[in-house]
């Protein structure tokens, strides 16, 4: 029971805190929302930095790193409040080491690892809100190399105009499969910014080639899920982080009736109310990354927990620091509207606080704690 | 003690909206009822057209020429106002300044500026807020210097609403910095045509500019614009601010909204998920709550008989609420209130028709493109006309002396 | 739409505050709280105040009130914490009136109006929790002159083991009907002290003779659950009133640090937030009482709206105000633990908030309002 | 970063349990599994077992006789007793008393108190609070005043927990009414047996009696009794408030208690009702999220790498989940939790047997006797301790500055 950083992963911190501080200040992440959300050159920084090989196993020319140096990276990039879609790769990462055959590992891997392949997950359909095993397309076999031929479409998919593959579930018989479908015919994308500044597209599979990765597809997207959420956890405690600092400073700065707006008592409870939130949802952050190797049942059962308490955390923070901030915590120009609406769209990524307490109540078990 | 309202009240009632249903453009209802961007135009239409019929100045007295209401009787036109899908009368003209100049204004003044807001052809903006001034009014700084018969305005006015559309604006301007802050202060109207004034909208986080920053640089204005005694007003700004009554609950926009939220939620498919459903009936509760505590106060207005001084609850239950639904509404939506996609949310978006299952909004319901916009700008609520952490400070000296 | 008070409603309110202030001191319901919890003489008292009569019909020597009448003397007798369940004449009253034979009503209504008959709802069963469609016990025809006999084991009916008959509800052949038991052969009970200090018991019907009331059961005993509500609605009003009060009053004396605590702006704000409380319940017990001659769906709907305000309410207020009192709130010595403690018991008196809520979710309406 | 426990901490573990099953009495465990009422000798017999094995003083290094465990050695102890359903150790001795007279004590002192406190022979009690000090405890003025060799003790204090059954208690008493009031107070041991000392049980609002008022009446103690320093109590004092650790978040005993809840939920038939059992889910995961909060803290500990000064937060966020376990096990029983049958909170009551259905607790399990009467209790927790209005500024401090 540790929970102390080794050197190697403060070390990692400190480059990508040092590459956020000089190379992504806001007004160059303010240029790429108003260009669309997504950058490429961004993309090859972080690959250059090893991010995008970050969790690929060495063997496949990746730095293979697990989920704490993950962890690690994300709370960085979300103090940055950086845009482009890291998470996409860890998720990439872990699906293609575990399920591709080793040619298509071999072709796909290195090329994520150097950042060269952006492949994003393309799950999101109309009818499943946030349901994992509701899925309306379909594959088939079909007369090509790839094998399949697969049909649907999948919408929100991040920096989905700019991928280059994709991880697609669809029913194969019935049954939910993954497929990895390479950007090509019978893909077309449509692309828009989103609430946070980000990029996501709809891509429209048309009888596209696809290669099939498994056929127990939940059990993979379910994985791919709580990849997801342990990601974006660690990405919110790094936003929600910054949140509470920017908010001290003002409230420190602040005067109101001649004083500090900081010695209000019950704006300094509300502050101590943040700290409680943020510490809680740190010390969630790291359970949701601890557990992510451990057995499916369990890993599903803490990931949702995680996500409950980020989601609570994430709104009263977000919500708490324009509060406190008054006029100016609604302007675009000051940096806390956008931890706020970054805040936002995290709770609503990956399941929302309500869908995932269901998870939780549904997978009670008559003990609990950290250990269960 | 009595729920119902009297007769002669749903007389009242029944006749305004009638005339609502027959009078308000279908095209300017479609926006309200689907948070739609409503251009300064769908504004003034609607504005002109109460104008006409004498409703605009809906609280002001027959003296004026306004309808003589009582309190329960602007409830009501407010009420089918807000359930037909009515715009929110921008209140700055009908509802602030020409109050405080039937109250305080000469028959001059009165006769100059109150015309031209009963018809809503002219657009009244408010300076009341200052950069380093925010709950603390009476540390404003913008200097009135007089020079024989004009002010000589210099400083800086902020959050000023819909400014941008502003013809006049009336403004608290520092007189004098003698004695106590709040008793150098006067109370001046401002047109915005005067060369020096410039306005700046501040882009907020929903990416629209309902603010404005409006700076004035050696700005002339006569002396006979005026209002009242100089150096009294802050006397004058608190008699408009008591004016704010029940209408700040805005509860029967609530009741709109969580009709619309019950819409968006059998649209999106959780309005028969019981844990989602639970919180629209909590919200269910908190409206009705509100409306009842809305209807007391109105009640002990008409009777006169007790005094009932929860304005303060009324502000802060209010604009929790406003927060809840549309809070509600984007949850509802979920990954489909995500796509930030500004051409969807005027009306009549049709998206690209060629990109096929591509061309509309993600998900395909565009009803959804404005929810995230709009519990982004709902954040203000709690922080504007007095945030809520003020009125609580207000509700504690009354209860605890 | 008027929430004023006419001028014989106001005398009424002013009568019985006027019985609580001298007859009823803290120190006399400490008595009775040790001696079982119920005072026949003060339901005499009461009787003499005409209370125990004044909802029932003039016609059957009654005083004929209403609802605001009702709601009127409930909030005072909540200022006083008065532990005698009056909400059940009215409630006996509105059943009797509404359902009994005119013998039957000319027997019991004016015994009833005098206080010489306690006649207490006896519905609560074990495997019902809240629902009051769930019924054990059982009526048959009988060969008395009651025309039933009714077996069954009921639990928690206040002042049950005082009361000179019940209002039962029973299984007849398999629908359930609303039966009147008086005391006597084959009715055995156990009485008890409850939390809030007032007196409850279970009683036992063993082949008792019963007289039919109705056979529509579940309308008469939600009409009796909504009374209940309106009831307790009011006395809740009158709790939270005086609790307010002498958390107010102690914050402005008792000093720390060398100030009034009531000068820290973190504790100001909780009253105000309690003040909130107590107002949105007092607009929703005036809800509650005017909507009782509602249409049966619409009274519904707005009684368990009224619950879940009610409900908030009296949480909030009454745990509060036992913190803002620091440790004397926890003592037996200081009347806030005992207006913390009957606001607790009424959370779970007739349904708690969340059965509510569940309540006003299955009966949700497109539309909604005060007058919907 | 590793969640397990290193093998050696798991063996560690393993042994504890071992031990606490082979030796806590299972009468005892039984009471406290199901929140029954604890009798004195309940209390000090476990707490003489705990010291006949050397665990009373669990926190204590090796040179006064304690087991000289880590913190992470101390919370697995505190886990295992917990779970295994252990009575709290009273802390007034072993966890409070001690550690000043270890730090600040004569080697007589030290000699003469230490047996008694680490065999659990001598019931100790603490003397902070005063009616007029509740969160300003500077404020205290029960007076010491030297004559000759003795001190003479005049004054009252307050909320004594168990104090009834105190033999001994240590006071923080005013010795000099100069300078800042923290200067002036001295750290008193108190025979209670000593003239004039009288105990006056307060009675709370679920009726026990667990915490008393002490009064001295020109109480004689001797010199030897002064805790190092003449009007350094308060440092002292604050030396042992800062050993107040990970324990106040009590999650151990949350988790026990979770269980508790679970097995309620079930016989009340609410586990499958979707609304409550969400209830228990969220608490679950508060409570899970305030175990992480504790490891995170024993870790820092442990490894004096980082520092976390979240001792605050553990305590507000620890209080307010035993007020909500507390409620829910309450509302889980809902009317069968109104009840209040003292005689029915003791271990064994079978109620009368000649009464038949009637003889029992109200809908026949007793088990929810006690749950009204513990939620009623559990309010103490966030006013005890210093209260989580004061918990909160500190956290403000540390944040602000």
């Amino acid at each position: 029971m540790d929970f102390d950083f080794s050197d190697d992963q403060l070390a990692l911190r400190e480059a990508v805190a040092r590459w956020v501080e000089k190379a992504y200040p806001f007004e160059r992440r303010r240029a790429i929302v108003a260009a669309g959300g997504f950058d490429r050159g961004v993309w090859a920084e972080l690959a250059e930095l090893g991010l995008t090989g970050l969790t690929v196993p060495e063997d496949d020319a990746g730095l293979g790193y697990g989920a704490v140096e993950a962890m690690v990276v994300m709370e960085e990039l979300g103090r940055g409040l950086v845009l482009e879609p890291l998470a996409q790769a860890t998720i990439a990462a872990r699906l293609l080491a575990g399920y591709a055959e080793p040619a298509l590992r071999a072709e796909w891997l290195p090329r994520l690892a150097r950042g060269e392949a952006l492949i994003a997950l393309a799950h999101q359909e109309r009818r499943a809100r946030y349901r994992l095993d509701v899925c309306d397309a379909e594959a088939q076999a079909g007369d090509g190399a790839a094998g399949y031929v697969l049909s649907g479409l999948k919408n929100l998919v991040p920096a989905g105009d700019h991928a280059d593959a994709y991880l697609v579930p669809a029913r194969l018989d019935g049954a939910l499969a993954l497929f990895l479908v390479p950007r090509g015919t019978g893909v077309a994308t449509r692309g828009y910014g989103t609430q946070d500044g980000s990029r996501a597209a709809d891509v429209q599979f048309d009888r596209a080639a696809a290669i099939l990765l498994t056929g127990e597809g939940l059990a993979a997207l379910e994985l791919a899920q709580d990849l997801g959420i342990a990601s974006i956890a660690a990405y919110a405690v790094g936003v929600m982080d910054r949140t509470l600092a920017v908010t001290v400073e003002y409230l420190n700065t602040r005067k109101q009736f001649g004083v500090p707006i900081a010695s209000f008592q019950a704006l300094r409870h509300r502050v101590a109310d943040m700290k409680m939130q943020l510490e809680l949802a740190r010390s969630m952050s790291y359970y949701a990354s601890l557990k992510l190797n451990a057995p499916a049942d369990e890993r599903r059962r803490a990931l949702s927990r995680a996500k409950v308490q980020l989601g609570h955390s994430m709104r009263f923070v977000g919500q708490q620091a324009v509060q406190l901030h008054g006029g100016i915590g609604v302007t675009d120009e000051y940096i806390v509207s956008h931890y706020f609406k970054t805040l936002t769209q995290l709770e609503m990524t990956w399941g929302d606080t309500l869908h995932h307490l269901g998870e939780v109540s549904a997978r009670m078990q008559d003990t609990a704690g950290v250990f269960a | 003690m009595d729920l119902a309202f009297t007769p002669e009240e749903q007389q009242f009632r029944e006749e305004v909206r009638a005339w609502v249903r027959a009078n308000l453009p279908p095209d300017i209802a479609h926006k309200v009822h689907n948070a739609l961007t409503l251009s300064r135009d769908d504004m003034q239409r609607w504005a002109k057209i109460l104008g006409k019929k004498g409703w605009l100045g809906y609280g002001w007295p027959k003296q004026f020429g306004g309808p003589g209401w009582n309190a329960v009787q602007k409830h009501l036109f407010e009420e089918e106002c807000a359930l037909a899908g009515a715009p929110r009368i921008v209140p700055f003209g009908p509802v602030m300044v020409a109050p405080v100049i039937m109250a305080f204004g000469t028959p001059e003044q009165q006769q100059r500026f109150l015309p031209g807001i009963a018809s809503g052809e002219v657009w009244w903006s408010q300076g009341y807020s200052e950069p380093g001034a925010g709950s603390d009014l009476a540390s404003l700084k913008t200097r009135a210097e007089r020079r024989g018969d004009k002010y000589i305005v210099n400083g800086q006015k902020t959050w000023t609403t819909l400014g941008q559309y502003g013809e006049w604006i009336f403004c608290l301007v520092r007189t004098s910095t003698e004695g106590k802050p709040q008793t150098g202060i006067s109370f001046l109207l401002i047109d915005m045509k005067s060369p020096g004034v410039t306005v700046r909208p501040i882009r907020l986080l929903d990416g629209e500019c309902e603010v404005n920053e409006v700076f004035f640089d050696n700005v002339e204005v006569p002396v006979e614009n005026l209002i009242g005694e100089e150096n009294k007003g802050w006397t004058y700004a608190k008699h408009l601010l008591s004016h704010e009554r029940t209408n700040i609950a805005d509860v029967n926009r609530a009741k709109r909204e969580l009709e619309r939220l019950k819409r968006i939620a059998k649209t999106e498919g959780v309005w028969d998920d019981l844990r989602f459903r639970d919180q629209i009936a909590l919200l269910e509760v908190d409206i009705v709550a509100l409306e009842m505590l809305v209807l007391r106060v109105l009640s002990a207005e008409k009777s006169g008989k007790q005094s009932l001084d929860i304005a303060g609850l009324l502000k802060i239950r209010g604009s929790e609420i406003q927060q809840r639904y549309s809070e509600l509404m984007m949850l509802a939506a979920g990954p489909y209130a995500l796509p930030l996609i500004r051409e969807a949310m005027e009306a009549g978006w049709q998206g690209d028709a060629a990109l096929g299952a591509l061309g509309g909004f993600p998900g395909g319901v565009v009803a959804n493109a404005p929810l995230a916009s709009t519990y982004f700008n709902m954040r203000k609520t709690t922080i504007y006309g007095g945030s809520n952490e003020v009125q609580r400070n207000i509700v504690a000296q009354t209860v605890l002396g």
